[in-house]
């Protein structure tokens, strides 16, 4: 029966959620930002790494490793001049230039790439398996994705809590104002804190390239599963997010098993029953 | 000679004057008290001296270098620390992380981790707890050691004692000598007048924004710091205070 | 009670209150004929002119739901094309009833009305920013519910029935009143609710939570209020679209391209003013049609007027005009014995 | 009879901070109480604790007789109770007119013409008539306070907490609202005051407790209250006496 199967699958794709949520959750923890186009900028690292390998004729993961820098330089930028004077302009503002940005970010890949479905071809890779048991056979692809995923969250928790900046940036999620004290410059460790969210949200972005297929359009509906992932695992928790990606990932894997039609609906569905009986989340943020 | 000099400072909150061209200045290793009423502007004196409220007008000088303008993350680079009022400890951070943040800078000074937790024995023994476990005297001690180890020239305190127990801020203020022996110059905000004329070398009295009394305490008369306090009167001692 | 009284004796005499200026009374007078004239077209000009206009009543009518929702709210929902949705299909399943598909149309706001009661609870849940995320998943689940449902045509969505006996130009004239009368519907409801007593507790809210409670507000009563209202008012335009295009498809309906749409003329145009979306649906249905040819684009240059409004004109266009409001809500105490 | 305000064994804590311990006191109808005690006493957290802003760890609060300690900040003020804010908090967009309208609808449950007299002779009262117009965010500080009085007297109240509404002002100012809250007193209303400027208190109130660490520390005539050994350490600190010693 393939319920160990869905269930293993949903814990590996839990952990390809967790990498992308990881972004939204630093932007919201570190600098009170909700940002919208955060699946948009996964989509947009999708369609760059398309043109690159077309372009160019490097092999993929050439092409990942200059995308993903790429992406948080381009973190960095955004976040000095657009978000950074969001911020000075009131509570809306975060959320409408987001919003406006996830609008120009699609339209403009809508033009540039027209509205067909594209995939990032990672040929044998992406299709080859191995069995682990007779019922549960896991994806070169899919445990690549998990253990990079996973990677990553260690290296940012790693930065978090073994360096000073890394502390600060918690420091400044607690209480900007005092870290302002301690001499962070508010505006830099928001700089890093966007170069962390653009740069994982890259990455994310790829993996998910190589694993399904994805359009312009297709950002906001990502977007939401970082959110549920982000609400679920409790905010302001780089854990809560992963087992939030895991919980997400599970719950969509295993109700594919009843019903393909049913994934999204059920991730969903999770997400509001967590919303209405737990909504400071399974693993309640340190950050009360 | 003279660390800290503010001249004709005034800071707005919003339409309201909160410091109304307040002049002070500090000589190096003297320690300054604020006292005065609630809303008389001691904090955001304070605040402005530390650059999170900027001053519409006046000028603040630190060893003789106009930081007027300077921002506050700059400020801990010149060497000035503020402990802030309510403490203001980064709640999901431990004790030593709390401690750590304060050295983000390096500057380099007297003040190391072991110094700090010689000056506070019990924090090596809780420095994995996380700052919002500890009583409101042991936040205090974390975040004066977060300010210290900075290693600023000039250590600015608010509200010392508000909310602690009697015998927790007596501790407090007993290791106050080792800090300003150490080379630090201190300017603290002390509602408990009693306990700022004790250790302090000089006294400013701030009422309605405006300094109304200043002097050494050994000069000034009870009655004249209660009026002063209380604004009762104001207008005689005023006079004499100001600059 | 005495100090009441005691109060307000000295002071009723030579003291009253006005609720208008005279601008007002005059710009009431312009708009009561500009209605007229609107309503006169079908009369006077090609179909082709009625239809376009259709879309910008519904764009009306919807960011002005928008801006009662946040500007005076305080909600930031980005979720309201759950209502669209939802009045769409209900008008589609009324008609299938045998309810005159017009007719239906207060019966769709009134099911939105009936949905946003329990989905309030949910979204209430959460605060600022995460309310926006949370209605938009909250829209998604309902999308992804109605696609299940076979008789409401499942993913490829429905036709609406009932309007096959009716001849096409009077059936474009019918949805055109309709469509305006919504509109107008939708901005004088703002203004009177606004202008009433609980406009007022609104504005409360919205400028100061905390001392609104204490005021005597029952602040979660009144954002529920306001939720319900706005959800209706989605729902009455959700059914007009129905009307207009005579099918509903889930994933247009659902789409949260609405809530770009409504969030930018209310932006654009001044958030918290009545006028505001008056201003910018003019602006935004000017672009469109303007721009119609250069395919996205025209939404590329709308996300980026949008963000520069967010950054550079908070108040938005409305917020740079000086002068009275058209839709005078508030209260102009004059005094006989000194100045006003 | 019932005491207009009872509070039974109110107890608050947040974390190590105890800012009410078992703390039981009440006010009679038409009683004014003025509260002093140094920063950090518990003085604004019993406010909230009255008003319904802040839920007690323990204890009952009780209004006319009627148990409230569940009851909303709203429903409070409906009730009874109208509130100062020791940071005014005007809605900024209304005018000053508007600001105390919208008490006198919701609080007091008045309407139309009935509510507008009210709200203007609560504004000629407290001296803010000429600014009726003028949108409350524009106000500087001392209006800010007076329009703080009038949305709490707005409200129909039969108790009236002031925080620190003296704080800031000038003298001839502070005298000023000094004789509005003894007229308002006067006309029957229970007053309960917390201020700095004890002076100002000593005119109006009839009863005086001292707070500190969450408890009361004394009860009674205000002259006699300030006049505590225990007080005068508390609230002024024991400065005076001891740098007078120092000095002689």
């Amino acid at each position: 029966m393939g319920w160990v199967n869905a269930v293993v699958q949903g814990l590996l794709l839990g952990g390809l959620y967790a990498l992308f949520a990881t972004g939204l959750s630093l932007m919201f923890g570190v600098m009170r930002i909700v940002n919208l186009a955060h699946g948009d900028l996964a989509v947009v690292a999708s369609f760059l790494a398309l043109a690159l390998v077309s372009g160019t004729g490097l092999p993929l993961w050439v092409v990942i490793v200059v995308t993903v820098p790429l992406f948080a330089a381009l973190g960095y930028l955004t976040q000095r001049v657009l978000l950074q004077r969001s911020l000075s302009s009131g509570p809306l503002a975060t959320l409408l230039v987001t919003f406006g940005l996830s609008i120009v970010l699609q339209n403009v890949l809508l033009e540039v790439f027209s509205a067909d479905t594209r995939t990032l071809d990672a040929g044998a890779f992406a299709t080859g398996s191995f069995e682990v048991s007779g019922a549960v056979s896991v994806g070169y692809l899919s445990l690549t994705t998990f253990l990079l995923a996973c990677a990553a969250l260690a290296g940012i928790q790693l930065f978090l809590s073994r360096t000073g900046l890394g502390r600060m940036l918690r420091a400044s999620s607690d209480d900007p104002e005092t870290a302002n004290l301690m001499g962070a410059d508010s505006r830099h460790v928001y700089g890093i804190a966007t170069v962390i969210a653009f740069a994982t949200v890259a990455l994310a972005g790829l993996m998910f390239a190589i694993r399904s297929s994805f359009d312009p359009a297709i950002g906001p509906s990502r977007l939401i599963f970082a959110f549920e992932a982000v609400v679920i695992g409790g905010l302001g928790s780089l854990w809560g997010t992963l087992l939030g990606g895991m919980v997400l990932g599970v719950t969509q894997s295993v109700s594919a098993q009843v019903d393909p039609a049913l994934t999204l609906l059920a991730g969903h569905l999770i997400f509001l029953a967590v919303l209405a009986f737990r909504p400071q989340g399974l693993l309640a943020g340190r950050t009360a | 000679m003279t660390l800290l000099s503010v001249r004709d400072l005034t800071v707005h909150h919003g339409q309201l004057r909160a410091v109304d061209g307040v002049s002070l200045s500090v000589d190096e290793g003297e320690v300054l008290a604020i006292i005065g009423a609630n809303g008389a502007g001691k904090s955001t004196l304070l605040r402005a001296l530390a650059g999170l409220n900027a001053p519409s007008s006046g000028t603040v000088e630190l060893a003789g270098r106009d930081i007027t303008r300077m921002p506050a993350h700059r400020r801990v680079v010149a060497g000035v620390a503020l402990v802030p009022e309510g403490r203001r400890l980064f709640r999901s951070l431990t004790v030593e992380e709390n401690l750590l943040a304060g050295a983000y800078r390096g500057r380099p000074g007297p003040w190391t981790m072991a110094a700090v937790l010689e000056l506070f024995p019990w924090m090596a023994e809780r420095r994995g707890q996380n700052a919002g476990q500890l009583s409101g005297g042991e936040q205090q001690a974390v975040a004066i050691g977060r300010a210290l180890l900075s290693n600023p020239d000039l250590l600015l305190i608010d509200e010392l004692s508000l909310g602690l127990a009697p015998v927790v801020v007596r501790r407090i203020y007993e290791v106050l000598p080792g800090i300003v022996g150490a080379g630090t110059t201190a300017l603290i905000v002390e509602q408990d007048v009693s306990q700022a004329m004790r250790v302090a070398d000089r006294v400013h009295c701030l009422l309605e924004g405006r300094s109304v009394l200043q002097g050494r305490p050994a000069e000034l008369t009870g009655e004249r710091v209660e009026h002063a306090y209380f604004g009762i009167g104001a207008a005689e001692p005023a006079q004499e205070g100001r600059h | 009670m005495t100090i009441s009284h005691l109060l307000s004796a000295r002071a009723a005499r030579n003291v009253h209150v006005v609720r208008a200026t005279r601008s007002a009374k005059l710009s009431a007078v312009v708009l009561a004929a500009a209605a007229a004239v609107l309503a006169a077209l079908p009369f006077l000009v090609f179909s082709t002119v009625t239809d376009t206009l259709i879309n910008l009543f519904v764009l009306i009518a919807l960011a002005s739901m928008w801006n009662l929702l946040a500007g005076f709210g305080g909600l930031v929902s980005v979720g309201q094309q759950a209502y669209i949705g939802i009045g769409a299909y209900s008008l589609v399943a009324l008609a299938d009833l045998g309810v005159q598909p017009y007719l239906a149309v207060p019966l769709a706001a009134l099911t939105c009305a009936v949905f946003a009661l329990p989905t309030s609870w949910l979204a209430f849940r959460l605060r600022g920013d995460y309310f926006a995320v949370g209605t938009w998943v909250i829209a998604e689940v309902y999308r992804l519910l109605v696609v299940r449902v076979d008789s409401l045509g499942g993913a490829s969505g429905k036709s609406l029935s009932g309007l096959s006996g009716i001849d096409a130009t009077l059936r474009g004239a019918l949805t055109y009143w309709i469509a305006l009368a919504l509109a107008l519907a939708t901005i004088a409801g703002c203004y009177l609710l606004l202008r009433g007593r609980l406009g007022l507790s609104l504005m409360a809210v919205r400028d100061e939570e905390t001392a609104a409670a204490s005021a005597g507000i029952d602040v979660r009563r009144a954002k529920l209020l306001v939720y319900l209202v706005s959800a209706a008012g989605c729902g009455a335009a959700g059914g007009v679209i129905t009307l207009s295009s005579l099918s509903v498809n889930p994933d247009s309906i659902f789409s949260v391209q609405w809530s770009a749409y409504m969030i930018f003329i209310v932006v654009i145009g001044g958030i918290g003013f009545i006028e505001g979306p008056l201003i910018g649906a003019l602006i935004f249905f000017a672009l469109q049609q303007l721009l119609a040819d250069f395919g996205s684009w025209y939404l590329v240059l709308l996300g980026v007027v949008g963000i520069v409004a967010a950054l550079r004109l908070p108040r938005g266009l409305w917020g740079l005009v000086p002068g009275p409001s058209l839709f005078p809500i508030g209260y102009l105490v004059r005094r006989s014995d000194g100045p006003a | 009879m019932a005491p207009l305000l009872r509070l039974d064994g109110v107890a608050k804590s947040f974390g190590q901070v105890v800012v009410a311990r078992d703390l039981s006191l009440s006010v009679e109808p038409g009683e004014a109480l003025g509260i002093v005690g140094p920063n950090g006493a518990g003085k604004s957290s019993l406010f909230a604790m009255i008003s319904g802003d802040l839920r007690p760890d323990g204890g009952t609060v009780w209004l006319d007789g009627r148990d409230v300690t569940g009851a909303a900040p709203h429903a409070r003020t409906r009730a009874g109770i109208g509130r100062t804010f020791q940071v005014p908090r005007p809605f900024g967009h209304l005018t000053v007119f508007e600001n105390v309208l919208v008490c006198a609808h919701q609080g007091a449950g008045l309407r139309g013409r009935q509510a507008q007299a009210h709200a203007m002779g609560v504004l000629e009262r407290v001296g803010l008539a000429e600014l009726a117009n003028t949108p409350a965010g524009r106000l500087a500080l001392l209006q800010r306070k007076r329009l703080e009085v009038a949305r709490a007297v707005g409200t129909g109240p039969r108790l009236l907490l002031l925080d620190e509404v003296a704080g800031g002002l000038t003298e001839p100012e502070v005298a000023e609202l000094v004789a509005v809250v003894r007229e308002l007193h006067a006309g029957g209303l229970g007053v309960v005051w917390i201020e700095h400027v004890v002076h100002a208190l000593v005119k109006t109130v009839g009863r005086m407790i001292c707070l500190a660490g969450g408890d009361v520390v004394a009860d009674g005539e205000p002259l006699r209250v300030l006049a505590d050994q225990r007080v005068r350490e508390l609230y002024l600190g024991a400065g005076p006496e001891a740098g007078a010693e120092e000095g002689s």
